[in-house]
């Protein structure tokens, strides 16, 4: 294992001190527990937005904390959801008196551990709502398994939400468009190399030079097939059908599409990628209205990318456009 | 004989040097159907507990609930909720006594292994601890003593952990992979087993 | 070689047409001869600021153009300077009429292509500057060699330029500012991977398990010395060791700092650079008092970093906190 | 004999096979002390230069000039406006008939090479194309013949090519590498031994 770090059980907590050293007017970190918070936390009236899960996958969810965007985040050690008593110190730190919203990814630790998190918040009188994104369509959404995974999503849940918070929208209310957000979007992913764990010291996984793994997970859990290379025409409509096939989203409508490098992507191929979805959905009569295009939600070193397109109306572009200012996603101011 | 503070602590003593010494083989397990990090999330959890000996409190209830406080807090991923759920019961059905005797045992690792199927709603044969754990408690039986007892519940657990080698996994990361987890034996049924395993090895005595 | 591609040889117009695709509001982009532009160029009374080289450091160029950086790139092929034609099409493009400052990375290939493109501007009565970034303390800057080459110290000639342009700063003045900017920077970087050619079809150069390349291009030439991995602290110190020792950075001054990953290392180990970096600098009295870190001058998917620092007076303080509208860099609007 | 028009373009489609076919040499020599793109490059350019040859001007001085247009517009990085010079110069100083005799040959060789000179500025020694160029110039007598000559010079360029191997590089990219360039042999004097190895064959018969 090759990697510009110290050592393996450092990583998250120097990382998280670079954050806070280089961005000094968005952001402080707290160690003892460990989650970032907005500089100007709480922001009395307001509805604080948190959400949290393990580290490894940045700029999310630290580098959403910011104006317009996230009160407070929760990174956990590397792939492993962040504890209760982080939650529970960030959720009050983050509470406005308006409540807050917890924005949690559909794995199992972060669900059990943001569960035990709220039950803590309500003994203070704390009012949270927990929605779930879930919008990852490698995996099936059977009754058999723990559910979609949640991925891409969850940047657009909180790029919008944040702004409909900062808008003064109520705590119910805000919870319930998050939930649209989730059920109008859908995300597929794909990985060219595995990650490695540094406290695992070697790859997750190994795939040969002419593999790749389709429907690969943000965690470097496996996906629905590993197969050939394709090349990156075949790879988009794979990922973009799998999307469609699970997402209404009729020709003359809008989307939100982010193409999201896994980090060992250069941005180069991420354009290129780009061209090819905005094509194929041109030929569909869907419009992209609005675009991420880099390193949103990563996953390590990993070589790889995802496709996370939003079913957008009037209201989720024009909360898109409202300003955000965060170490990661930065516009209109 | 029974299971009283120090063997506890033994026990407790041994868990951190288990999953120290298993940390490699917890994370190749979950490398294959998981995410690479259930060695590291068992070590760093049970080297805290083990750092916080000194100050766990005397009766073995409270003692219990201050181990699930500190797994809860350390661990995280799922398994951290779990584990703290399986210790937080158990403390909370402890005898106040010196000492516990296999009754006290077996009520303690029921309320332990209902508390982990209660927050993860997994059941047996979902490919999870749970399929280590459930085994084991029916295995044991507290008229053969704490050693016994414990010794057929290890076994129990060990055979439960390696039968969810051909399973497909249902709950937690690896229902991702659905046939794809057939093969492979869960990373969180073994460090059950571990679990159980270091008990059996500590209490021999009691 | 697996890549996110279809043919080797579309890969760069490919991928700008995705970047003319994804920010339609920003640039244009020219296909005949290649070239991107600011979508409202040319400015009237502004002077232009061009620059441009190999494809393959993305988002540098193509992602700097906009309102207070470049008015127009020029990418060449992967790791290839562009043509004289497709430099003198965007500069003429660019030119409203004040002249245009040509901002050029010293390799021989860049040299004499933007040389010869001077002279077509020249002859159609287009005033241009030239100056040329040579940043890099990897390589020695003696008579014998090509002198050094010019990196991270682009990113900020092209920030602080676009933004004195932006004011109206006339040519020979903006020439005379990039060159202090050049000046007062130094550069150093090094690898843990190499990076891969698509033409050429595998890794330009083959690092061991536990071998890092010092002194690393950014076009995969190998650099001053190859060794044993080391720490991130240790890294760190070597590079900033070897930058301070060719860049005058008193005690009590400020500088702006880039912590540059070359795309493919994660964000997560940037920070923790970050970390070290301003530690190390602080010990010395150096404020950081602007900072990038991120992913702005690359090397294809090569793991590894890059530091830069400008030892930065008021003026270019002051410069680059001004707006900056484009792809890959932004705040202010 | 002489050189035509017809020899000219045959060297043309010959240099088009000839980088077309050695791409991957060019780039593996280009990897080891450069950025791995001559080969690219230089098909690139010449591949470009072919799909030229039905607009080319008839007379052979323009003709050159158009190659070097192609060249300078298609190939980039160093070698473009070296090569791009080369056609240039060499164009500029071509007699105004139908085919040229051995001295038109290398007094066009002698400008182009001139040039490639005067825009690197590199000199012999300094690891570049010039040091396969410089002695093949030095080659050419023109008194010999065409065919003669260029086989001179070709086996000339070769032995200049193959002398950059244990020389420090003082000019172009390779220069970086300092003492590191030594044992290594410079992909543009490759390209250069190349281009005059294609007209010796071509211009056999001349
Ligand atoms: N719902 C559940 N009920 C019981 N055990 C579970 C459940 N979900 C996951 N597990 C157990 O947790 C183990 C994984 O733990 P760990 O790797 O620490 O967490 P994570 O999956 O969050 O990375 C699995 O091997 C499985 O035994
Ligand atoms: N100043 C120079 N004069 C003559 N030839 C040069 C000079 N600089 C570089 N070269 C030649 O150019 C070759 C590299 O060409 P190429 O790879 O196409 O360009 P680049 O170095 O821009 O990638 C070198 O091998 C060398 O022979
Ligand atoms: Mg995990
Ligand atoms: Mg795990
Ligand atoms: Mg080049
Ligand atoms: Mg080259």
């Amino acid at each position: 294992m090759k990697k510009l770090i110290n050592n393996p059980q450092d990583v998250v907590r120097e990382s998280l001190e670079g954050l806070a050293l280089a961005h000094p007017d968005l952001v402080r970190v707290s160690f003892n527990p460990v989650y970032v918070v907005r500089r100007d936390a709480p922001v009395r009236g307001k509805v604080g937005v948190v959400s949290g899960g393990g580290s490894g996958h940045e700029p999310m969810h630290g580098g959403y904390v910011g104006r317009g965007m996230l009160d407070a985040a929760v990174p956990g050690a590397v792939f492993t959801s962040p504890t209760p008593d982080q939650i529970e110190a960030a959720t009050r730190d983050a509470d406005g008196g308006a409540g807050v919203l917890h924005i949690i990814k559909n794995y199992t630790g972060d669900i059990l551990n943001f569960e035990m998190a709220a039950e803590l918040c309500q003994m203070q009188g704390i009012d949270t709502e927990a929605v779930v994104i879930n919008d990852d369509v490698a995996v099936e959404n059977s009754l058999y398994t723990a559910g979609r995974r949640g991925v891409g999503a969850t940047v657009l849940a909180e790029k919008i939400c944040g702004a409909a918070a900062e808008r003064g929208m109520p705590l119910k209310e805000l919870a319930a468009l998050c939930r649209r957000v989730n059920e109008n979007s859908r995300s597929m992913g794909m990985a060219l190399t595995s990650c490695t764990v540094p406290a695992a010291g070697k790859p997750t996984f190994t795939l040969g030079d002419d593999e790749m793994e389709m429907g690969i997970g943000i965690h470097g859990e496996p996906g629905r097939e590993r197969m050939p290379v394709e090349g990156a025409r075949e790879i988009v409509a794979r990922m973009t059908e799998a999307i469609l096939a699970d997402l209404r989203l009729p020709s003359g409508h809008s989307a939100i599409a982010v193409v999201n490098g896994l980090g060992g992507t250069p941005l180069l191929e991420l354009y290129l990628l780009y061209r090819e979805l905005q094509r194929l959905l041109e030929a569909r009569g869907v419009v992209i209205a609005r675009r991420l295009v880099g390193n949103y939600i990563t996953s390590l070193e990993m070589a790889g990318c995802s496709i996370t397109l939003l079913h957008a109306d009037e209201e989720a572009l024009d909360l898109w456009d409202d300003p955000v200012v965060t170490p990661g996603l930065r516009w209109g101011a | 004989m029974a299971v009283d503070r120090a063997s506890v602590i033994a026990w407790l003593n041994e868990l951190a040097r288990v999953y120290s010494a298993n940390c490699g083989l917890l994370t190749e397990l979950d490398s294959a159907i998981g995410d690479a990090d259930h060695g590291a999330s068992m070590e760093r959890g049970f080297l805290a507990v083990q750092a916080d000996i000194p100050k766990l409190p005397e009766a073995i209830g409270p003692l219990f609930k201050a181990v699930a406080a500190t797994l809860i807090r350390t661990v995280g991923g799922a398994s951290g909720p779990l584990y703290g759920t399986f210790f937080l019961r158990a403390g909370a059905v402890c005898p106040d006594k010196p000492a516990l005797d296999a009754h006290d045992v077996l009520a303690l690792f029921r309320a332990g292994v209902e508390g982990i199927v209660a927050r993860g709603k997994a059941s047996p044969g979902d490919k999870t601890m749970v399929d280590a754990l459930t085994p084991a408690l029916a295995a044991m039986n507290p008229e053969a003593g704490v050693a016994a007892m414990l010794e057929a519940a290890a076994e129990a657990a060990a055979a439960g952990m390696k039968a969810t080698i051909p399973l497909v996994a249902r709950k937690g990361r690896a229902s991702y992979l659905g046939p794809r987890s057939v093969g492979h034996q869960d990373p969180g049924a073994t460090s059950a087993w571990m679990l159980i395993r270091a008990a059996a090895d500590q209490w021999r005595a009691a």
